[in-house]
């Protein structure tokens, strides 16, 4: 009890807990499972973007997007690295989410069926993903705070390319325009639903709170979020798909309509429109690979039991 | 002049640079079909970043060219808007990746001979073509030591990896020939000196390869029949489809700016 | 006019048109993607075959909607003009083959719920549609025999066919719910007598799946959630890369004649 | 002696000979290695066109192709149905094939790499395999000449189509008319040399031609292909890539330029663009297939089983 309560004063201090600190178990098991997850989003998020990267539309942008997806996935290494230095394996974390035991974030679970998906996904996805993200740079477990940083400045390098390709299709031929319209109106609502049920039907949030690991509730970042995109939106000349939405003069807020959580209760279920196809894509590629790692781990064990007898020689 | 395919005044000097940059961008865009579907994620970026590489080596041969051809096309037009048949790449490099061991003998075989190419080109007295050499040949000498280590790491893995890396050597070697091709344009910037002989380079690559398939415990091929004919085009049936995916885009949207 | 994409004039009629040929185009070409590869040459013809019919059927139906749009269209205008976005074929048609289990079972879903609403379709007071449907049902009663023996043959036969069978039918069902679906425009047809309703062959539909499925040893999945969206072009990712290959020609040779 | 005397008898009064009849062990030998050829010929045959199927420029064009691959499918069935009356199995002879043991037409090992190559195969490739194939249907062994009869009539019908599609590109854009030239460049010398190496390096032609299997020489064949294909390709307004073809007024045929046999050689020994990648496909076609062979072979013995139990009781 006395770790506990020192524990707690440590985070109410605003000190960082690093691997070797004492930490109560829920923190942990928490921070891991958050963290985990969090890298398991950056994997399979290599998936719907990485469908356009054999037909991105010139070849600046053909690089850029292969750039950001390989961010994307050096952002799954550190957050593995982070989690692990809370005990757990990356292999038995991948294991996880292969298996379905683990989630990732359900916006990966929904197609990218053009080329302004992909600004779209960098602007919308992206942004929402930062709005989540920046608190979490102070967040009290230092790793998880410190990778947070890292990328956190990449992810919003990504935002702005994101909304570039947007500004750039908004103000192309007839088509692109429209091209443009559409995704926002595809992703719009999906991208609503990244913060989480509203904070009324929220779990986890009282602890994680209390431990600094989160620092907003959900409702509050997804305002934050609406209220930085409609503008961008407006500037693009494009729609929100929302009749609902309207400005709140006295709050300075934009009013949003209501969310259809059902959908987001599904896409969590499994039955969002990719889900099936984003697990089996990450299953073979883990299945498929399996001879490959195999013989790198056979290859170092010869290598290392032929320097051993070297040495003994 | 929006639509279709662009026509290209091929002087030696732009189709030379149009045959190293389709090089590039095709076996650029091939090692970018792995993303998010390689055996371990420390390879999703190892080829992500060799694909970076040679998609920036296409960008920077093709706009050298379009400054040499001076017909208003860019490196957009090159790459989107010719059909198979302008495609000057090398055969090897329009392969279908396979599995994990021939897209790394792939590599190994193409990056063994363009890093000392690019060393030799790094001494042009072409401005440009050197400067483009110089950056060049500091990203191939990783794709080769990378695919070196990968080589020897199948070939001298488990029974499997072996088996899988000696097909892939068996597979890809009657494709190696055409590296040290030059047609007859191509002779002429080698007489001029602005460009290697790659004949040259044939006795070092040959010796780079066995030492790499000894540590391998992979045996080099006999001789055997070389393939060729994507220099001037003729290519195998995987590069059309290829092509219909990485041109769709510029095709569907005539005229669009992205 | 020759470049890019059409603008179709989506009346209710032109729509229901154009989505049931857009089913028959993606399903036939899937199976012709199967040409020179089935697991054995009968099925090589059988699969052709029903591509074929696939494709004719769309091609009717595409010219039976360019008579109707008045615009100009022709099918080829239909089929290779029109982005991943305008396509309104259901989800079901455009998955992968996989293998030969999943073909089949496709198949079949789709050849179950086709020959019972071509039948029903040849009750159409539009002459035209009628007739459509009646060149179509022949066809359909060959394919759901033929796919439907086949789901049996296999379900019932090794160990191994029995799993693919099963892991076919599993992974296919949340797809067929969308075969049921109709949306404002098409309601008005079918309040107007000129269309059937799809509901109404849901119950015969389970009962054809369930008898055969019986016989072939396997379960009927239980409910579960259903995909849409194919219908509005909310497709999966897999139609944008079919769409790449179907329609480079017409994309790269904007203007061309065949 | 009495048999094989009584035999050439038949033969040279242009009787056919049936599976049942008695044949010379070498005869059967000679034709089933051809017919089992013909049909591996038939069946690889559908992987060329087979490339152009999923791209196809137009809805007619798509559809022609695939019932004209379907054709060929079908082809080989006959094909290896009269092998079959030999007293060699299917089973067998496709073995052959898939092992490399027995051979095809070296023409499959072309790839097409334009839609104009679809024109070309059936304008030059099939218009040759006709030239080949009318005499067989005069060929001494019924089953083999009644399969010819019928290949033969949808042959010409795929070669009128092919001319059809050339036509239609020498009529188009100008870079139509380049691609129908570069194919027929392309295809020209690789059809000469279908017809086998000339006259005086030629084996096997001396019985085939006692046994009137084969009624032409080779030279002969081909020479009959040049005089009916070069106004052909006049009429489109094309050049055929042979700077020596020139007309002989004195024996109204077109004296043709010198053949690559080396080229040939190299091809039929497996080093063609594409030998490796067809037998690849088809053998991947076999062994990916095994399991619904079994399937269908396992479900008829339950059910003929069944069937017996059921008589039984």
């Amino acid at each position: 009890a006395g770790l506990a309560a020192r524990f707690q004063e440590r985070i109410d201090a605003e000190e960082r807990i690093e691997p070797n600190d004492w930490m109560p178990a829920a923190y942990r098991k928490t921070l891991t499972r958050q963290i985990s997850q969090h890298a398991h989003s950056e994997i399979v998020g290599m998936l719907p973007e990485g469908n356009w990267i054999t037909r991105a539309p010139s070849l600046r942008r053909k690089a850029a997007l292969l750039a950001k997806v390989q961010d994307e996935c050096g952002h799954g290494l550190y957050l593995y690295a982070a989690a692990e230095t809370l005990g757990a394996s990356r292999e038995e974390l991948v294991d996880q989410m292969l298996s379905g035991k683990a989630k990732y974030s359900s916006i990966f679970n929904y197609p990218t069926l053009t080329w302004a998906d992909i600004g779209a996904i960098g602007w919308l996805v992206d942004g929402a993903a930062i709005m989540n993200q920046i608190p979490l740079c102070r967040c009290s477990y230092g790793p998880y705070a410190r990778a947070m940083i890292r990328v956190c400045k990449e992810e919003s390098f990504h935002q702005r390319q994101g909304y570039e390709i947007m500004v750039t299709l908004a103000k192309g031929m007839a088509e692109q325009k429209e091209m443009a319209q559409d995704a926002l109106n595809r992703w719009w609502w999906p991208c609503l639903m990244m913060f989480g049920p509203p904070d009324a039907a929220s779990e986890h949030s009282d602890a994680s709170t209390r431990w600094k690991i989160k620092r907003f509730s959900n409702d509050e970042l997804r305002q934050k979020f609406v209220d930085a995109t409609v503008p961008q939106a407006h500037y693009l000349g494009l729609t929100l798909p929302d009749p609902d939405l309207v400005f709140d003069e006295a709050t300075g807020h934009w009013r949003y309509g209501a969310i259809d959580w059902e959908e987001f209760k599904q896409v969590l279920a499994g039955n969002g429109p990719c889900n099936r196809d984003r697990l089996a894509a990450r299953r073979k590629a883990h299945d498929d690979g399996a001879w490959v790692r195999e013989a790198a781990q056979a290859f170092a064990e010869k290598r290392r039991a032929a320097k051993h007898a070297a040495q003994a020689a | 002049m929006a639509e279709g395919s662009i026509k290209v005044a091929e002087t030696p000097l732009v189709r030379y640079l149009l045959r190293r940059a389709d090089d590039a961008l095709i076996l650029g865009h091939r090692l970018s079909e792995w993303c998010g579907h390689a055996p371990m994620m420390e390879e999703d970026m190892a080829l992500a970043n060799m694909g970076l590489d040679l998609i920036g080596q296409a960008r920077t041969l093709y706009t050298y060219a379009a400054e040499v051809e001076a017909a208003g096309h860019d490196e957009d037009a090159y790459a989107y808007r010719r059909d198979v048949r302008g495609y000057g790449n090398l055969l090897l490099v329009e392969q279908p990746n396979g599995d994990f061991a021939r897209t790394m003998v792939r590599q190994f075989f193409y990056s063994a001979f363009m890093d000392p190419y690019w060393r030799a080109l790094m001494a042009s007295p072409d401005a440009t073509l050197a400067a483009i050499a110089a950056k060049a040949e500091k990203e191939s000498a990783y794709h080769l030591r990378h695919s070196a280590e990968w080589v020897i790491r199948l070939g001298d893995g488990t029974d499997e990896s072996h088996r899988r890396a000696a097909e892939a050597v068996a597979h890809l070697w009657a494709f190696t020939g055409e590296m040290f091709e030059a047609d007859a344009g191509e002779r002429a910037l080698i007489a001029d000196g602005v460009v290697p002989d790659p004949e040259s380079l044939r006795a070092p690559w040959r010796a780079a390869i066995a030492d790499v398939l000894a540590q391998a415990t992979l045996a080099v091929p006999e001789g055997g029949w070389m393939q060729k004919g994507g220099r001037s085009g003729a290519h195998s049936e995987h590069l059309g489809h290829l092509l219909s995916d990485l041109q769709y885009m510029q095709r569907a949207f005539p005229g669009a700016r992205w």
